[in-house]
């Protein structure tokens, strides 16, 4: 099947463009606003790690090299749709709106982790895995049931597709042709899982052909591949043409999460050796040189702006008041039913705090 | 100037069915969706002529999926719709386990607020009626130990309508199970306008002094018969009380009722252990203590699946076991 | 897709030999075994249909129609291979040896319906849909891991693709290249749900394309075409080869279970009409016609006999004993654990039975 | 002649680890399979060298596919091998409720005897390890309600090596929960050889005269914490047991302890309402109705879904509250 869903690529490993592909369709302020916002995302990344290191945020969650699949698909999107984002996804939902700060009070075991600004249709990341794609199904449909021309986006790893809800979603969202784009990262790795242990095909995009959805294979390294793609299957479901299956083929270049040692099931100098090919950033990085629209300046600059976005979020996120007990009971019910008031009674009782 | 309420006679299934209506009609959100719900009027026609009335947007036949079905409606619901989501057979439910258990019942929580899943999930259940392996489960204790659900079982055709409405009212996760033997055991009358029961309120069936039992759903039949029975046969008055809601359970009403009586009998078509007996149980401990005069009574279904029909009956709570049940109670 | 998976046929409507299909790899001998198997297959569903009305049976599940693929399949078998039915496969189960006494005890609601003679593998018939494609596949695991030939076959519907232990089921066995066919048998519907409602795709057989699995399609009434369709795949299964999918495309005469009304969803003149030209027994006879292998006083033997089996079979149901309280109890566990020792000890008291 | 048992430290991991080693040599019918336990030795290091040592054939990594770990280890199970299947953590048990529910627990009955699927199915469980949502989930209750499985929850190296041999021993299928707080807070002398602690047999921690403290697997450190304090503090003597098996449960030590204490509390992590904390009660209420001083006591997890973990502190049952409990119950 490889040869059926070739890898769609705009930008190459040396930055140069694909002539077909269509570049002239975006400007090159475009292009260069996605490489501020994948380096955005990237420092944000790094700086999350070095947190978890100091100890001063739990276990984390890294996406760095997925960026370009991140940043890129959460790009096509517009306000007003809806994202569906597993654990690893802060890069996409950073980008579509959500808040930096509560961003990083979820790696602090914070509720408000899962919250984006109001207005903003994301979900609280996904953590049982694959079982996000019926919501995102479902929400898709609502928006199909009133007649809007909203849309959802939903991400899900390579691990993902073995589970069934994975089938069950794709199944829901052809039959009943709702606008959702299923966005898939494969960064090849199911913690120490490698895909070939996971599945017994090379692409994951043909998995669409059992539903006779539209199905593509992109180079998710590539952020112009992965835009126009998503933007394209975006703009099918916008217009009723039902949903789209997207392979983006990446790699995380750390560990699953910073609790996992990675040497134990894989030779980690296939990272290093990435970092310097297929990078996403180094990428666009090359064209913009290539193109000669790249200035030190330009980008050191991005870097003091992103920084200082970073430090006063994490300042924020210090400062946060301590989590309130009525995080535990609010929001289980409506209004707690008799058992979980006489529950919250007694806990104050012995904590003796305000609740 | 009085109202006058029309009333008509209706079998529980036509009160399910007319509450649906009554819901469907009144907020064009409600959805009612699950196998063979539309064009077949569900395989026990409680959604009967509900897919002509409202059409194929409201009423879905949807694809043979529980976990799909759940997850998509949970889709649905925290953007803006009220899926009333039928599991075929409660013994199907477990497929959907994983979505209502993390998803439907936490998205609220999960949160702060923002999205709420306010799903009912409907589904036949219980044995006695020769359905085939499996199709007669009755786990509803899986579900009154899921934090963010509230379980509703009625047992007659009034209940039925006023509890499905304020279900479907209700801004939380329900799981409202029906009793298949009750489905067409008995007709009462029932308002044909809209009403609604609260949900995690008992119904005292019958009066008593001397021992109250504790129970719901198709085992109200067993239980007003043995109590019938035993009350012809001794000087015994037996107070009897249909949980109706299992969680929230009615904690007022079962201490009230052993505070007069002294004695309890939990039944139950579930397997003893683990089994709903063991939270009234806890409930009587609780508020109860000093008025019990013999320990509770339990009459359960065996900790085995539910058999075969050739053997339904005899794992049925018998009322010959009810009594017996009663009688030691009364003898301790 | 339905260009890609071209319904195999071998014999037509009209009993004519489609030339290519090689029908010489097998005998007139074993086609006439076949219109026999076929013919006993639906004499016995008849009589069911009657017992049921008659009260003799409780609810029943017909499978009139769908002769060929369950006969066909079955038949492709060897003894010591593992056959995984639904509760619509007692044509298949029958085929294979699984008795026909407890065949109507099933339907009696009897424990032992389930159980087929020793030695023959057959799993008691799957009631949670498509929970039978996972168990299949770990049997054949077991083989596989064993080093033996034997291979698993299960059954499943069309309404069971859109369950979740489809999808994972049919994973599994294509990433440990488990001897396993996956035998569907597309009738159509699902209860009142037909397939468009069902599945976006034509054909069950494409979504072999999700696992790079052997996938195929067939006329599932041509008892040939399902015959060796299956034979290949088992032969495939057996050397080692991987699984295989396929979907035999059939109908269901009648109602989905004697408890349903299939008046309510669909004009059931197309059943009737049916009867006339796809009939898989018909095929055969006009095939055998055609070849001038009929006879009226072969089938009017094979008739009585069949009839003789039934009645001995039914006369074994009608008279065996009583079910035992000890099928409540003793299997549960290998030794009934304290509480059931406890709730048997109760019971007994109250029924004063002999346990 | 004396025989020497060669002793050796272990934590709670090293004895799971030892006793899936001892029972894959032991047995070549025996398989370990799941989601990262071969290569990389499970997330928790519970399987670690297993794939080293006894190969890909034997120690397997699987699909991300709970339902189909389950329902492919029934078929290797039918089919004569012992699959040891671990969830990556119990709250990613509820994919495979179905199988497990209507399957794994079934077959047996089922065919009368003829197939059986004596899986262990392996999960780390409980909260306090600061894990993401989901994963601290403590639902034992769902399983000790299921016909047809067995559920053990150790909560030291000694007992986890001796369960988990049984386990695998055992011809039925059988639930194994590792409370994830107890993998590395204690070391234990462990036996290097093989042997076995019966299934269904409680564990009295400390002997005490006035109260029956019912508990297991994480929620004895608590229980022992307030133990030790309370007894420090006052005049009062506590008996705690740990039940290791929650279903069967040790009837006769429950029983006989509650017998000679009068009173009794129970502690578990799991939401209160439906927890096993009720059946536990039941036993009680069965056996030492006219022994019980006070009403029984709980200490137990809210009904809510367990927080993520800013939070889990506040959710943990702690030794405050299980002194107040036996504070309460004593003066009753
Ligand atoms: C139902 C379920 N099972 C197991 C897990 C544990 N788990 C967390 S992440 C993960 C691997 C996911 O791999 P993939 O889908 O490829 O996504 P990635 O982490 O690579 O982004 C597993 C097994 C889970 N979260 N949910
Ligand atoms: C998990 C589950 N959900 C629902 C049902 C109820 N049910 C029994 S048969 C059936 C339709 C099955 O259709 P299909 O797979 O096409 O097989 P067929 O009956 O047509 O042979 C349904 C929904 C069930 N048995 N199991
Ligand atoms: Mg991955
Ligand atoms: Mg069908």
């Amino acid at each position: 099947m490889l040869d059926k869903f070739p890898m769609q690529q705009i930008l190459n490993e040396e930055g140069k463009v694909n002539p077909d592909a269509g570049i002239d369709k975006i400007s090159i302020e475009q292009i260069k606003h996605f490489y501020y916002l994948m380096l955005r995302a990237r420092l944000l990344d790094k700086k999350s790690v070095k947190l978890q290191r100091q100890g001063r945020i739990g276990t984390y969650v890294q996406y760095e090299g997925q960026e370009a699949a991140q940043v890129g698909s959460a790009a096509a999107l517009e306000k007003g749709d809806w994202m569906f984002p597993t654990y690893r996804d802060h890069a996409a939902t950073l980008t579509f709106g959500h808040s930096m700060r509560n961003l990083l009070l979820n790696w602090r075991g914070r509720i408000e982790g899962g919250l984006p600004p109001e207005g903003i249709n994301i979900f609280p990341p996904a953590i049982p895995i694959a079982s996000q794609l019926p919501h995102a199904a479902g929400a898709a449909w609502a928006e199909k049931k009133r007649g809007s021309d909203r849309v959802s986006l939903v991400y899900f790893g390579d691990g993902a597709t073995s589970e069934g809800d994975f089938h069950e979603g794709l199944n829901f969202a052809s039959v009943f042709q709702v606008p959702a784009v299923f966005f898939n990262q494969n960064n090849g790795f199911a913690i120490s899982v490698p895909m070939e242990k996971q599945m017994n095909t090379k692409t994951i995009a043909q998995k669409g052909l059992g539903y006779d959805m539209e199905c593509a294979r992109v180079d998710g390294n590539d952020i112009l591949a992965v835009y126009f793609a998503v933007k394209e299957a975006v703009e099918r479901a916008r217009k009723g043409e039902g949903p789209t299956l997207l392979e983006a083929v990446t790699w995380r270049y750390g560990a699953h999460t910073t609790a996992d040692d990675p040497s134990k099931y894989r030779d980690q100098s296939e990272s290093e050796k990435r970092r310097e090919t297929t990078d996403p950033l180094l990428r666009l990085e090359r064209y913009l040189k290539n193109e000669g629209e790249w200035e030190d300046a330009w980008t050191a600059a991005l870097q003091e702006d992103i920084n200082k976005e970073i430090e006063t979020a994490l300042e924020e996120m210090e400062n946060y008041p301590e989590p309130d007990m009525s995080q535990l009971f609010d929001h289980v019910f409506d209004v707690p039913t008799w058992t979980i008031q006489e529950q919250i009674d007694e806990h104050l009782a012995v904590k003796g705090r305000k609740s | 100037m009085t109202t006058s309420v029309q009333m008509k006679k209706m079998t529980m299934i036509q009160g399910i069915n007319d509450a649906m209506r009554t819901m469907l009609a009144e907020d064009e959100n409600v959805l009612v969706m699950g196998q063979d719900v539309g064009v077949n009027g569900g395989v026990f026609r409680a959604t009967e002529g509900l897919y002509e009335e409202f059409g194929k947007e409201r009423i879905i036949d949807t694809p043979l999926a529980e976990s799909g079905i759940i997850g998509t409606s949970i889709g649905l619901a925290v953007n803006g719709f009220k899926p009333i989501a039928e599991m075929q057979f409660f013994g199907f439910i477990y497929p959907a386990f994983n979505q209502i258990m993390t998803h439907a019942t936490r998205i609220r929580q999960r949160s702060m607020g923002r999205y709420t899943a306010p799903i009912v999930i409907r589904a036949p259940y219980g044995a006695g009626v020769k359905a085939p392996e499996i199709h007669s489960d009755s786990v509803e204790a899986l579900f009154t130990h899921m934090p963010g659900i509230k379980v509703v079982v009625p047992s007659n055709a009034y209940d039925a309508k006023g509890l499905l409405i304020e279900s479907v009212n209700d801004p939380n996760p329900v799981l409202f199970l029906e009793p298949m033997r009750c489905y067409r055991s008995s007709r009462v009358e029932v308002p044909e306008e809209k009403y609604t029961i609260k949900l995690g309120k008992a119904a005292v069936r019958k009066e008593g002094e001397d021992i109250s039992v504790f129970t719901w759903g198709a085992m109200t039949i067993e239980t007003m018969k043995a109590v019938e029975q035993i009350e012809k046969e001794q000087n015994v008055s037996c107070e009897v009380i249909d949980l109706r809601t299992l969680y929230p359970m009615d904690k007022d009403t079962i201490a009230a009722s052993v505070q007069k009586t002294g004695r309890a009998l939990i039944v139950h078509e579930a397997p003893a252990t683990g089994g709903v007996s063991g939270e009234v149980m806890s409930v009587i401990n609780d508020t109860s203590f000093l008025y019990l005069r013999s320990p509770v009574e339990r009459v359960c279904g065996f900790d085995i699946p539910v058999p075969v029909y050739s053997l339904e009956n005899e794992y049925i709570p018998s009322p010959e076991k009810i009594k017996n049940a009663i009688q030691r109670s009364i003898s301790f």
